[in-house]
């Protein structure tokens, strides 16, 4: 039996707490009242007394991990993990980008997650469908057992099996939608470059109006730099003003990756980025 | 008039470019819509230099690098083998024919061989047709 | 829409280049108009700055460091930019030969208060490549038609090295004369050096001129003017008398963009010449 | 005087207008509403609440293109892009959108050197507010109340129109909206009920309920800077914020752009794009020096331009309470609760 929101939330709260307490990390990452019950926000603890206004709730969809790169290296941090937070958390560890050491991982096993935009439940078909922490120093309440086992590229067969003129068309219809707001890739815990490549000016990569051709540039691009990397937590998506399914690409990638290369990104601590990694033995077949 | 592609060939330095030379030398005869761009080794080129190639308007292209094992830098080519086969893999999600995108090993004495890669990829790319996906229209 | 369009450049062609130091990173162009119409709507006072435009590249801007007595054309200091970002103006526009042709947009800003600088004793202080528009200032100042209007006049401009000084020839010019006091410092001399030796700051601090019908007149980088600023306050200037000139990356120049502002003010059109009394009111961070 | 025409009627009219000139309506889209250039007359939907986003585009389009260059070639060839406007028809804005036009003008063209190109696009236009159903509650983002605008103001359009039930009520507001209701033969006259109705309605609309705080301008404007300093409010309230772009895009009130000449085989055209204050090069200097870094310095930019800035400057609150930056912030930020804590702090 899964634990209800409530009860995570109250097991979150005294973690937290605890934590600030007895000075074992200086900032806590968790969720934070919004502006109503539907629309809460991440929110950054740094007092004990802080520890009260966490909430969690089933729209608390934000992916923390977004916010770890932002301290200076060493800030002790206790962050507040999903399933997909945790991988996207193994995975900044993978690139060194954090430390383990200093990091607390409150995982919160989830189930029933709502988009707040749609209200739709969250599952396989835009994420990567695992509702337990995959690394987590105290698990907050009980793990989700039971669900049926799906996999997350189930949703990528009707995109397989189209026509590739059809397939073309459909995405440069979705891209054309896009406005460069940028949303995507500064809610993508993995898009921590500065500067981005696509603003760079020399040599410019993509121009900064939003035509045809910088947007299939930006993303196509942005799908490439994800490869391996992309633990499918489908924030970009979300972010996302003008609903372009970026997940389904980025799902894509990430399939090919793991038949490829034979490892699923954020799963494993001492893994290596699968594309800063070779193996001899690679087959000349994948270039196929 | 019959379609006659533009082909981006990228080549590493010490392999594909030389091998390139050799044909040369060896007055190999073999199609001329390649057009090489010499880079110090296959693991330097950048996804976006194919995607921005097509965009530019080039009908195919063809990546040329060490044979794995045999790189200048030992492990170059075992990187780019990785990237170049997710860039491939991309192409063809993203709607754009894979075909026109190619990684051939072609080591510095293959002049042979790369006068035959060529000739091949050359002729698939022309049945391919032009490419109008990716392409900026003018 | 090209006419009274204020995003339109107006075209201009490099009649000359000065190589103004010994990095040769610092040249100065000196630009006349193609057409006869936009060099009577130029007109211009020191302390103003305009946007160099070069298509394909872009636009910056830049103070302008001819005077307006000067009649015929307009002279732009410009330092090659960009360490991380290459400044793709600056270069573009170093690579250019005499005779090129490149777009001029503005004048744009508010110049140094001329009227207001009437009848009083004036302290220029200037630190290394921020010298342009003082040195338009000054060339005004000196200008016969208009030497009478302004009091006594000290100069005080240093470098990093002998080598970094802008305007080499005018400034041995100043030094012969009469009606104008020239401080030339350096941080640190070489052999031939025979001046001056010190920071901007400390120099003031020495020269301590009495704030008696004083202004003085401050632009520098940030760090100079950081120092400098208090040694004036500490002498007794008033905080109103005290001017400098601010910087930021802008794009429109007519205060449209949105991008240069610090506090309510916009840098670009509402000055870039500030005084100390209105510095104050700002916010101190961005 | 009051006319009115059917809802059933609209593609009607809408063809009408399009005769005229370019329609600008609201469309219903994958992601919900958006105006768009009406080529079919039945597109026209006013079945929506508000648009994703914001009309704005309409007189400051996401890209204006100023001049086309060809690289290599000397500037004397360079040719300004023309404006060649028809009579632009903007159908359906809110009213809280239509306050934004007015706002946008003071910046663009009612102070300083004129933007000729927002003013040759605004008079162009003529704009038809649409008042809010008042028997559907507000979104939970919205309130432009608190920045004192009805859910039903005439103010700022050329013609207003208000629904009711099944037939679609147009009133002329300006002189040109009056002009060119009389030349739309299809409309009838309304009756003294409906006229009361719509006197009513736009009433009504004032006591409209969305979100509200009581706000004088030169109060908060005053409160914003004197919190300034205060690094730990900001901090505080931007704890969650990416600075990605979304809230400065769906803006009605955003009008910061950039200058970028882009080129493309030799041929280039140098066009300005929208920008945004949260963008990490927006202050990026040549030198590789960036005044403004952090996010919270990002955010309060963002917040005191609107609230505090604006005002010193122009005199008038930058922003019209629609909500669509609270209801598109991935992570939802809200102005209006930042604004509310300013307040108290």
């Amino acid at each position: 039996m899964a634990s209800s929101f409530k009860q995570i939330e109250d097991k979150l709260k005294t973690e937290a707490k605890k934590l600030l307490k007895t000075g074992q990390v200086s900032v806590v990452l968790a969720y934070g009242k919004g502006y109503d019950d539907n629309h809460p926000m991440p929110y950054i603890a740094k007092l004990p007394s802080d520890a009260d206004n966490i909430v969690f709730n089933e729209y608390c969809t934000h992916n923390l991990a977004r916010y770890l790169v932002r301290y200076p290296k060493g800030t002790k941090i206790a962050v507040a993990v999903k399933a997909a937070d945790s991988r996207a958390v193994i995975q900044l560890i993978q690139e060194e980008k954090v430390k383990r050491e200093d990091l607390i991982l409150l995982g919160l096993p989830a189930y029933g997650m709502k988009n707040s935009k749609t209200g739709e439940i969250i599952d396989s078909q835009t994420t990567c469908g695992l509702y337990n922490p995959v690394l987590y120093d105290t698990l907050l309440g009980e793990e989700v057992h039971g669900q049926p086992v799906v996999s997350p590229y189930d949703v990528l067969a009707q995109y397989e099996a189209m026509d590739k003129d059809a397939r073309f068309e459909f995405w440069k219809k979705e891209f054309d939608k896009c406005i460069r707001c940028y949303a995507c890739r500064k809610a993508c815990p993995m898009c921590y470059c500065d500067p981005c490549f696509i603003d760079q000016n020399n040599p410019r990569w993509g121009e900064k109006s939003p035509q045809s051709h910088g947007n299939l540039m930006y993303h196509l691009t942005r799908f490439h730099h994800l490869a391996g990397r992309c633990i499918d937590c489908g924030e970009c998506s979300r972010a996302c003003p003008v609903d372009i399914p970026l997940y389904l690409f980025h799902k894509k990638v990430a399939k090919e990756c793991e038949e490829m290369f034979g490892q699923a990104s954020g799963m494993r601590i001492d893994d290596k980025p699968v594309l800063v990694n070779f193996r001899v033995d690679d087959s000349d077949k994948i270039l196929e | 008039m019959s379609f006659e592609p533009k082909i981006l060939g990228i080549a590493c330095n010490w392999c594909t470019y030389t091998g390139a030379d050799l044909a040369g030398t060896t007055r190999l005869q073999y199609p001329q819509n390649l057009r090489v761009v010499r880079v110090m080794c296959s693991s330097r080129i950048n996804p976006s230099f194919i995607f921005r190639a097509f965009q530019l308007g080039a009908d195919g292209v063809l990546v040329g690098g060490c044979h794995p094992g045999d790189c200048h830098y030992n492990t170059g080519n075992l990187y780019a083998r990785r990237r170049l086969a997710v860039t491939k893999k991309i192409l063809e999600f993203s709607g754009i024919e894979p075909e026109r995108f190619r990684v051939e090993w072609i080591s510095a004495s293959e002049g042979n061989r790369y006068a035959e890669v060529v000739t091949e990829f050359t002729e698939q790319v022309k049945q391919l047709g032009p490419q109008t996906k990716f392409k900026i229209s003018r | 829409m090209s006419s009274n369009n204020p995003y339109i450049p107006m075209p201009v062609e490099i009649s000359n280049i000065t190589n103004e130091v010994d990095t040769n990173d610092i040249k100065t162009f000196r630009l006349t108009f193609l057409n006869k119409e936009d060099e009577k709507k130029f007109k211009y006072l020191p302390g103003q700055f305009a946007e160099l435009s070069i298509y394909g590249k872009g636009e910056a801007p830049i103070g302008i460091a001819s005077s307006p007595t000067e009649k015929g054309y307009v002279e732009f200091t410009v330092q090659r930019a960009g360490t991380i970002v290459p400044g793709l103006v600056t270069a573009a526009l170093h690579n250019m030969e005499t005779g090129g042709k490149i777009g001029l947009r503005g004048p744009l800003g508010h110049p140094w208060p001329i009227e207001f600088l009437e009848k009083k004793n004036i302290v220029i202080v200037g630190g290394g490549f921020a010298f342009t528009t003082l040195r338009s200032l000054i060339n005004y100042m000196l200008h016969p038609d208009n030497r009478s209007r302004f009091g006594r006049i000290t100069v005080i401009y240093g470098a990093r090295t002998p080598g970094l000084l802008l305007y080499k020839d005018e400034l041995a010019a100043w030094g012969k004369r009469e009606d104008i006091k020239t401080i030339i410092t350096v941080d640190k001399g070489d052999e031939t050096w025979t001046g001056r030796e010190g920071f901007v700051p400390a120099v003031c601090k020495e020269v301590a001129p009495s704030p008696y019908n004083k202004v003085a007149v401050i632009c520098g980088p940030p760090i100079m003017i950081k120092f400098t600023l208090p040694v004036f306050f500490d002498l007794g200037f008033y905080k109103e008398n005290i001017l400098t000139s601010l910087e930021m990356r802008m794009k429109c120049g007519i205060g449209k963009c949105g991008r240069c502002n610090v506090g309510y003010k916009y840098v670009c059109s509402d000055g870039p010449v500030f005084s100390l009394a209105e510095l104050e009111e700002l916010p101190r961070d961005f | 005087m009051l006319k009115k025409t059917t809802i059933d009627k609209l593609p009607d009219l809408a063809a009408h207008l399009m005769e005229q000139g370019t329609l600008l309506a609201p469309v219903q889209e994958a992601a919900g509403f958006n105006f768009q250039v009406i080529a079919d007359a039945k597109q026209v939907d006013l079945n929506f609440h508000n648009t994703v986003l914001s009309p704005k585009a309409a007189f400051f389009p996401q890209m204006e293109d100023f001049v086309r260059y060809q690289t290599g070639k000397s500037i004397l060839e360079a040719v300004p892009v023309e404006l060649n406007l028809k009579p632009t028809f903007l159908f359906g804005v809110r009213p809280c959108d239509v306050k934004s036009f007015t706002i946008m003008d003071i910046h663009f063209s009612g102070t300083g050197l004129v933007d000729p190109y927002w003013q040759k696009r605004r008079q162009a236009a003529t704009i038809f507010g649409y008042a809010f159903d008042l028997d559907q509650p507000a979104q939970a983002e919205e309130f432009y109340k608190t920045l004192g605008i009805g859910a039903a103001d005439p103010d700022g359009s050329d013609v207003f129109m208000i629904r009711k039930g099944g037939d679609l009520l147009l009133k002329g507001v300006t002189l040109k909206g009056e002009k060119l209701l009389t030349q739309l033969s299809l409309l009838t006259a309304a009756s003294a009920d409906e006229e009361k109705y719509f006197e009513d309605y736009i009433i009504r609309g004032r006591d409209f309920k969305t979100r509200f705080t009581f706000l004088a301008d030169k109060n908060i404007a005053k409160k914003l800077e004197d919190i300034f300093h205060d690094s730990d409010f900001w901090m505080k309230v931007s704890g969650a914020c990416l600075s990605c772009g979304v809230c400065t895009f769906v803006c009605p009130n955003c009008y910061c752009f950039d200058i970028c000449d882009e080129t493309l085989f030799s041929q280039g055209i140098r066009r300005r794009v929208w920008d945004a204050c949260m963008f990490t090069d927006f202050t990026l200097e040549a030198s590789g020096h960036n005044p403004r870094t952090q996010v919270f310095q990002k955010l309060r930019q963002k917040i005191k331009h609107k609230y505090s800035y604006h005002v010193r400057k122009y005199g008038v609150i930058s922003c019209v309470g629609c909500g669509r930056c609270t209801k598109h912030c991935p992570v939802n930020i809200d102005i209006f609760s930042i604004v509310e804590e300013a307040m108290k702090a």
